[in-house]
């Protein structure tokens, strides 16, 4: 039933592991496109596996009902994006930005970025969970700066160092949680573990649980984005291979965020500690607003993207911290949509970009003449990510908004304004990108629609319809984030 | 939820219907490259709404028990609701009235149409959008709809989207139109409450408190009042509905504020309760501000598309004073007002839709047939197109209230609902009303000017550019849905009584009570409270004026001479051969823009005479602002033009100033702990 | 031994970290800061080792070792080169003076210490000051990191930064990982100073590439 | 038995007004002309015109459309249903409930509306500043003659003109301030609407000072003798108007015998003589306005009708 004949957990993290191993080897770029997308769905089969049986939680390993969503959503993105990045460096190769070389570092970092965030994802040990998203980060941190130039590696360099500080940052939280576990549970490797700390979290000293939060907080939101640590990302992702920036947008900030709701969890079991909402929802509104407004002066394509990115961190994270069984649900769903979304807008944008030779929204006008399909791909994409029906999106938003205006009307202004300023925005630039007189070149895209509208016609199926199954799962956990 | 009564008896045809449009615009995708898409998506849309038409006059006239429906969509947890009751079939009966009328002039006018593919697919999905609005039975699926409607006529909006003006206007009225739905969204989010009871039938079951109800009303006004074009509102209105394909802009002018109406009409009458008097105070004045407004503002305009769109300001206005007189009377427990009043709002939506849509069909066969929509260079098509300018000169009489023709009967009624207002106790109703009697007085005299000046520019006079002077007369699908709409104007205007009993269940379930049936009523003559206060019959008077006209006709032709001799018109000794000497659309509007124009458009006359002997010619131009634009939507935009600009600075920092953001924040979150009780 | 000598030797070792952090912010060269960090790695090895002993906890001697070799010589050595080789010009550039600076510094020391403070006693007292010393070393190295115009004072802060997390994590007691984590950072200790050398980054973290191009600021013109 | 009678009374009036209309021009004229120490024609003029002017061939514009053929019957038809709907010597009218004043009103709009349209059908200027100087006075007098209408049926609750003028018989019909305002603003909008000084001047010859004469232009022989007998029911539909809203005095009631519907004529015919007289005093008293003065002198009709019926709204309160 697994993908080599061993349990699922253990192929989730070997296969890419095995992959990368493969593809650091493998001289011809066609073909280790092929594998790496093979492998890709070797792993998405292992994830999805895990719905079948799931081992026992160890000391290390974990899979509960939260996390198998986002592994199987990980592996989902990912697979997809392999199947768009193998059409995409193609023609990167033709154009010489790339080359072999090059590409067979591309493809090893691929799969082990792949393993980090899955490992980060199953890891049922905090430690083990910083290790992971730290490896991730270098990777992606080496994949941002292969182009060579000076942009990429500026935008690389910048990454690193907001991202080795985050890191430094994150690692002290995890430390005090230790630290604040240690009484309870005893000294060693079980004080780490996060279904024990689940368990024993009430009797942990609050105000070491408060201080790891806020600098767990700001350690791993900085790699979620949230303003104002959000400054490595618009670059990271403007400047990076176009695969690469749908995988940091579609999967390293849900990771990120993953371990931000584990902690929360935590948090939010203990009695005397802090609420963790109002920290969360001004964090929230603070960066949905400032990327709203971001949105307007933005002059290249691929960086306007990644600041909505940013703001609908903003807005998970609101949800998640307005807590309670519709917000959450909200959130999970509005995480789950705006990852496929958003890998789906980067996989237009980034043939797009390809065939205009360029990413600066001034050369790039009149899409829906041009190049029907990317156009329209991209024109239902800014409407699924503006939170238009009948998509996915909607649904979120709507549950976020309303039930929060019931809740706490106040929130709702700042929370509405924002919104109303992203679609403005958005919409202001999709005018110039899509329509209007053709401009820049017109060839004909050598470019695989498949991925782009596979998710597209999965958010849009989801904007009307949810299976009842997901659904329940996704009560589920909301229930259970709390 | 209320399913359980629902499911006892499903007739699905409605949903039905609504799939047979979605699967329409799929075909429209699908078979797009085919020569004969055009027709073929048209008859089926014809096909449909006629049949909803069918559907809806059965299901008002059989006074049938609401129909409800529960699909597995939307919300997971709670399903999507259906529901048709009687005001739901009424909008649904006006909503595929005018798509059925539109199909057909576009089954003719869309063999002109130049991107075929950026209108079919998006055609059946907005009329599916709007069907779905007036069916939904919840909050999610209503918005969805609501929203899904907003789009599929944003795209029609983009389907020219080669002229700037256009991509400008779409990008105005989508952001307009996200404002209006995030407005309702928060609405329905107060009336469910926290625990997120969507489902109508739960919200007419909670009692709002009174400040509840008031935020909703005030949430819907602007919500619905956004997409319905109340001033100040309206702006995005003018520019999308012209940008549009004619038949789109008939359905988003006649029918598209309608369905805003309606969900207006289904928040405030039918979900909140009784909101206090003062809620229909302030609807009433609204009204009475947009109705006065909008012709004000359409009689500056000189494109012909634009003067119909801002008229349908004009007629929401109206709308609205009906419904603010309903309130009003409501709230007093006068339900015979109120139903009075309501009734008067209904029809006027009624014919509104239905001679809005017939003069945008007459815009669109003029645009048709010279590639004109600026009335400065059309005229004499009179000549060219006997029966456009026809059916376009019954749509100028109706939307003017000029008898016996249906507008004439809903302002009529409206009329009548003010004066039995006296009888109102408040203080601020007895001033206001006579007021915005006035007001509508003002704006109906008004009207009339304005469709003499757009019936006598276009049609009348000598033809003003080559494209006008070769016209020719549009195709017969074209002229057939004219034809039709102007007959439907004629007929509803001498027998009001019907479309009256029409409207009684409707009134009754809302405001619990009706206007006294007309059909018993002698002679068929209507009469809204007693035959001593007032009473219309417009079939008499049509027949008077015919049989008056005939008569005298007849005389003459008998007793008088029959002579007639073609000759030059008298020029006062001084022959102009240039149809550049006509009267023009300014020069027509310009004693009212002397009158009103300095008061409410800041307009500015500047005369260039150039010295006698000197060849260059005199110059005279004319600007004309829309205040609300400046004085309210431009402060907005460059309140986030200057904060985007502040901003956009901290894209820009080096990496130390980052991380000190970082630093300082981190630093901040511990004192906050340190400082935390 | 005692278990209060225990306690005051850890401490005072600690505290002598932060002490040595406060006198990084002093420096006004970038020779003398670098001599000042070897210190502070120095004192970091010593209390790593003293917190291997008294908690009986070997692998812990590996850290102080890491910390001792790769830090306290390795590195500055090899940033004393590298400021020969690329001519980074030896004065530290402040952005706010050093009053301030260490005005701040001491108001940072003294909110890590109310914030501990709070902690409830039976998390054991010894973990709560090597706590707070390790919070204000962190938010020392950060201030460094924040304050400090050229890269090389800014990697200084930021190896200081880590230095306190390691104190952090040896305080800890049976803290899994340790020697792991210290290593890792040590690796990425290592790719900063590699890029700073790749990218001949001369006086700001800002400005990669051999020729000084115009600053990138993330939008291409 | 009844409803023969009734149609006879009917048609009665319906003749009755026919056949009054150009003798009131006649009549007009003659005194303004006596007023001025001329001679004057004789007060059959008028008659003597209409036939002459249908004697006549018509001369029409080379691009004249079908509605300018059609307008001139069209107009006549709308203002002789009006004039038929307003009690003139009876109040029983039998299809008095047909039309109520509002629609009396539009019906008289509805006149205008085709009257201007054909004015700009020519496409001569001259035309269309007749047109527009008329809708624009129209837009100003159709809503004050809407809030007369408001004033008269809060005061006499009904819209329907016998109502109102049994009401106005009745002793319950008290002085009010509102009547007189209503009375004053009716004035008014009766002059402009029939373009009389000072709003306009029927009798003058250059075009550019006219109005109505202006619109109506290239209208001649039998159409033009429509259009005329048009404009003098009209005059008479006004004068009716007022005389049956504010001196009901002498109006035969609803089942009247033959002697009081004499009364009613005689009563009738002298209220029209009166009326011609004052209008010719007033006429030769006062000078024709700028154009761009009437919409303030209309305006001031339109707010004395919005007081009076404010007024009453405020009124009702107890």
């Amino acid at each position: 039933m697994t993908a080599f004949g061993l349990d699922p957990v253990t192929a989730v993290l070997l296969v890419p592991l095995a992959a990368a191993a493969v593809l650091a080897l493998l001289p011809d770029f066609r073909l280790a496109a092929r594998l790496n997308v093979a492998a890709a769905l070797a792993t998405l089969v292992a994830a999805l596996s895990l719905f079948a049986g799931r081992p026992e939680p160890g000391i290390y390993i974990l899979v509960d009902d939260l996390n198998i969503v986002f592994i199987v959503l990980s592996t989902f993105v990912g697979f997809t994006t392999s199947v768009f990045s193998a059409s995409y460096i193609g023609h990167e190769v033709e154009i010489g930005r790339l080359t072999p070389a090059y590409l067979r570092f591309y493809h090893a970092m691929y799969q082990t970025l792949m393993f980090a965030m899955n490992l980060a994802l199953i890891a049922n040990n905090i430690g083990l969970m910083w290790v992971a998203i730290e490896i991730a980060t270098l990777t992606t941190v080496l994949m941002v700066g292969i182009y060579r130039t000076h942009q990429a590696l500026e935008a690389a360099w910048k990454y690193f160092i907001l991202g080795s500080v985050g890191i430094a940052l994150a690692l002290f939280g995890t430390i005090l949680v230790y630290m604040a576990a240690r009484p309870v549970v005893g000294e060693g490797v079980e004080a780490m573990v996060w279904t024990v700390l689940a368990e024993n979290a009430r009797l942990f000293d609050p105000a070491l649980l408060n201080l790891a939060f806020v600098f767990l907080l700001l350690g791993y939101g900085t790699k979620v984005g949230l303003a104002p640590l959000h400054a490595w990302l618009p670059d990271a992702h403007a400047e990076g291979p176009t695969p690469i920036s749908a995988v940091l947008s579609g999967l390293l900030l849900n990771v990120a965020l993953y371990a931000v709701l584990r902690f929360k969890i935590l948090l939010a079991a203990n009695p005397d500690a802090i609420a963790p909402g109002p920290l969360m929802v001004v964090l929230g509104l603070l960066s949905l607003n400032f990327a709203a407004y971001m949105l307007y002066r933005r002059r290249d394509i691929k960086r306007m993207f990644a600041y909505s990115s940013i703001e609908h961190m903003g807005i998970i994270v609101f949800a998640f911290g307005m807590g309670g069984p519709l917000a959450n649900f909200a959130g999970l769903l509005h995480m789950t949509m705006h990852s496929l979304t958003k890998s789906a807008i980067f996989f237009s944008v980034g043939h797009i970009a390809q065939v205009k030779g360029t990413q600066r929204i001034a050369d790039i006008g009149g899409l829906t003449e041009t190049h029907p399909w990317l156009g329209w791909g991209l024109v239902l994409g800014v409407v699924a990510i503006a939170g238009m029906p009948p998509l996915g999106i909607f649904m979120s938003e709507f549950l976020i908004v309303s039930s929060t205006f019931a809740r706490e009307p106040l929130l709702v202004i700042p929370l509405v304004a924002g919104l109303l300023a992203a679609v403005g925005a958005l919409f202001l630039r999709l005018n110039a990108i899509a329509f209007g007189e053709p401009r820049g070149p017109v060839a004909a895209a050598k470019a695989s629609y498949v991925p782009m509208f596979v998710h597209l016609a999965l958010v849009a199926g989801a904007g009307i319809f949810l299976p009842g199954p997901l659904v329940e799962w996704f009560q589920h956990i909301a229930r259970l984030l709390g | 939820m209320g399913a359980g009564t629902g499911r006892a008896m499903i007739d699905p045809l409605a949903l039905l219907c609504v799939a047979a449009l979605l699967a329409t615009s799929v075909a429209a995708v699908v078979l797009r490259r085919s020569p004969f898409v055009s027709p073929i998506v048209y008859l089926a849309t014809l096909a449909v709404s006629a049949g909803l038409v069918v559907y809806a006059l059965i299901h008002l006239a059989s006074g049938a028990a609401p129909v409800s429906h529960v699909l597995p969509l939307g919300l997971p947890w709670l399903g999507a609701h259906f529901r048709i009751d009687q005001l739901s079939a009424f909008f649904l009966l006006v909503t595929n009235l005018g798509a059925a009328g539109a199909s057909l002039f576009a089954l003719g006018s869309g063999r002109h149409e130049h991107a075929p593919e950026r209108v079919l697919p998006f055609y059946p999905a907005f009329l599916a959008g709007m069907n779905i609005v007036i069916q939904a039975d919840d909050a999610f699926t209503i918005l969805l709809s609501w929203e899904f409607m907003s789009l599929a006529s944003w795209a029609l909006v983009m389907a020219h989207h080669r002229d700037r003006d256009n991509t400008r206007a779409g990008y105005i009225y989508l952001v307009m139109a996200g404002f209006g739905t995030f407005c309702l969204l928060l609405a329905f989010g107060l009336l469910a409450g926290p625990d997120g009871s969507y489902g109508f039938a739960a919200i007419r079951g909670a009692q709002q408190t009174p400040a509840v109800g008031a935020f909703v009303l005030a949430l819907a006004l602007v919500g619905a009042g956004s997409k319905a074009g109340l001033v100040p509102l309206h702006v995005w209105l003018p520019l999308a509905h012209p940008a549009a394909p004619s038949h789109v802009s008939a359905l988003m002018s006649g029918v598209m504020t309608k369905v805003a109406v309606y969900c207006f009409i289904r928040i405030v009458f039918d979900l909140i309760g009784t909101p206090a008097w003062w809620a229909g105070l302030v609807v009433l004045v609204l009204g009475g501000i947009t109705a006065a407004l909008g012709v004000l503002y359409a009689l500056m305009q000189h494109d012909l598309k634009r003067l119909l769109a801002y008229h349908t300001v004009e007629n929401i206005g109206i709308i609205f004073i009906g419904l603010g007189l309903a309130l009003a009377f409501r709230a007093n427990e006068m339900t015979a007002g109120a139903a009075l009043a309501l009734t008067a709002a209904l029809f006027h939506v009624l014919n509104h839709s239905l001679f809005k849509s017939l003069l945008f069909f007459g815009a669109g066969a003029v645009l048709t047939a010279t590639g004109e929509r600026d009335m400065e260079r059309l005229g004499g098509l009179i000549h060219r197109m006997p029966v456009t300018s026809l059916t376009f000169l019954v749509g100028c009489a109706a939307i003017s209230a000029l008898p016996p023709l249906n507008g004439f009967a809903s302002e009529w009624l409206t009329f009548q609902a003010i004066l039995i207002s006296p009888e109102l106790p408040q203080w601020g109703l007895k001033f206001s009303i006579p007021t915005v009697g006035a007001l509508l007085a003002l704006s109906a005299a008004l009207a009339a000017a304005c469709f003499v000046k757009a019936f006598g520019i276009t049609f009348l006079g000598r033809p003003r550019t080559r494209a006008a002077e070769v016209a020719l007369e549009v195709d017969r699908c074209s002229l057939a849905a004219m034809a039709i709409f102007a007959g439907l104007c004629v007929l509803i205007g001498i027998l009001p009584g019907f479309v009256i009993d029409l409207l009684a269940p409707v009134t009754a379930s809302l405001v619990d009570n009706r206007m006294p049936a007309q059909s018993a009523v002698p002679w068929l003559s209507i009469v809204p409270i007693a035959e001593s206060r007032s009473s219309y019959n417009g079939l008499l008077v049509f027949v008077f004026i015919a049989a008056s006209a005939a008569i005298a006709a007849l005389a003459i032709h008998r007793l008088a001479s029959r002579a007639v001799r073609r000759s030059d018109p008298w020029d006062c000794g001084f022959p102009d051969p240039d149809p550049a000497t006509q009267y023009t659309a300014g020069s027509f509007a310009q004693p009212i823009r002397r009158v009103f124009g300095t008061l409410v458009f800041r307009a500015a006359e500047r005369v260039e005479m150039p010295p006698p002997g000197t060849l260059a010619p005199a110059r005279f131009e004319v600007t004309v602002r829309d205040l609300i634009w400046d004085w309210l939507y431009l402060p907005i935009a460059a309140g986030v033009g200057f904060t985007a600009d502040r901003l956009n600075t901290l894209q820009f920092l080096t990496i130390r100033r980052y991380l000190a953001l970082v630093f300082v924040t981190l630093v901040f979150l511990l004192v906050v702990l340190a400082l935390w009780p | 031994m005692t278990g209060t000598f225990v306690f005051d030797v850890a401490h005072l070792l600690a505290g002598s970290v932060v002490l040595v952090s406060l006198i990084l912010l002093y420096q006004r060269r970038l020779y003398a800061l670098l001599n000042v960090f070897a210190l502070h790695a120095f004192f970091l090895a010593l209390s790593v080792a003293w917190q291997a002993f008294i908690q009986a906890a070997p692998h812990l001697y590996i850290t102080a070792a890491i910390a001792l070799v790769f830090k306290a010589i390795i590195i500055p050595v090899v940033l004393h080169r590298m400021i020969v080789r690329l001519g980074i010009h030896r004065e530290i550039e402040t952005v706010v003076g050093i009053g301030p600076t260490m005005l701040f510094g001491l108001g940072l020391v003294a909110l890590s210490t109310v914030t501990m403070l709070e902690v409830t006693v039976e998390a054991d007292p010894l973990a709560r000051e090597d706590l707070a010393f390790a919070l204000s070393v962190v938010l020392l190295g950060l201030l460094v990191m924040v304050t400090r115009r050229n890269a090389v004072s800014q990697v200084v802060g930021f190896m200081s930064l880590e230095n306190g997390l390691v104190l952090a994590a040896t305080g800890a007691k049976g803290m899994p990982f340790v020697v792991e984590i210290s290593v890792a950072f040590s690796v990425l200790i290592a790719f900063i100073v590699i890029g700073i050398f790749l990218f001949r980054i001369r006086e700001r973290f800002d400005t990669v590439d051999v020729h000084e191009l115009d600053r990138f600021r993330g939008e291409a013109l | 038995m009844a409803l023969i009678f009734d149609l006879l009374v009917q048609g009665a009036q319906m003749a009755l007004v026919l056949l009054a209309a150009p003798l009131l021009t006649g009549v007009v004229r003659k005194v303004k002309a006596r007023l001025l120490r001329r001679r004057g024609p004789s007060v059959l003029q008028p008659y003597r015109d209409l036939i002459r002017l249908l004697r006549k061939e018509v001369v029409l514009a080379h691009n004249a459309s079908w509605l300018f053929r059609l307008t001139p019957y069209l107009v006549f038809a709308a203002t002789w249903v009006a004039a038929a709907l307003v009690p003139t010597f009876a109040m029983g009218l039998h299809f008095s409930w047909s039309a109520d004043l509002i629609a009396i009103t539009a019906l008289i709009a509805s006149a205008r509306f085709f009257l201007a349209l054909a004015g700009m059908d020519v496409g001569t200027s001259f035309g269309g500043i007749g047109s527009s100087r008329e809708v624009m006075i129209a837009s100003l007098a159709e809503p004050a003659m809407i809030m007369i209408t408001f004033t008269l049926a809060l005061i006499a609750g009904s819209t329907q003109l016998s109502n109102i003028a049994a009401f106005m018989l009745s002793p319950d019909a008290g002085l009010s301030v509102s009547l007189g305002l209503a009375l004053v603003a009716l004035i008014i909008v009766a002059i402009a609407e029939n373009a009389r000084v000072p709003v306009d001047n029927p009798a003058t010859h250059l075009e550019l000072t006219m109005v109505h004469e202006a619109m109506v232009l290239e209208y001649s022989g039998r159409h033009l003798a429509m259009i005329e007998f048009a404009a003098s029911l009209k005059l008479v539909v006004y004068l009716s108007l007022i005389a049956c809203i504010f001196v009901p005095w002498g109006l035969a009631g609803a089942e009247a015998g033959m002697s009081a519907l004499t009364i009613g004529v005689a009563a009738y015919v002298a209220k029209l003589g009166v009326g011609a007289v004052l209008l010719a005093l007033f006429e030769t008293a006062i000078a024709k306005m700028r154009v761009f003065r009437a919409p303030e002198f209309l305006g001031g009709a339109f707010m004395l009708g919005l007081l009076a019926s404010l007024l009453l709204f405020v009124a009702r309160s107890q």
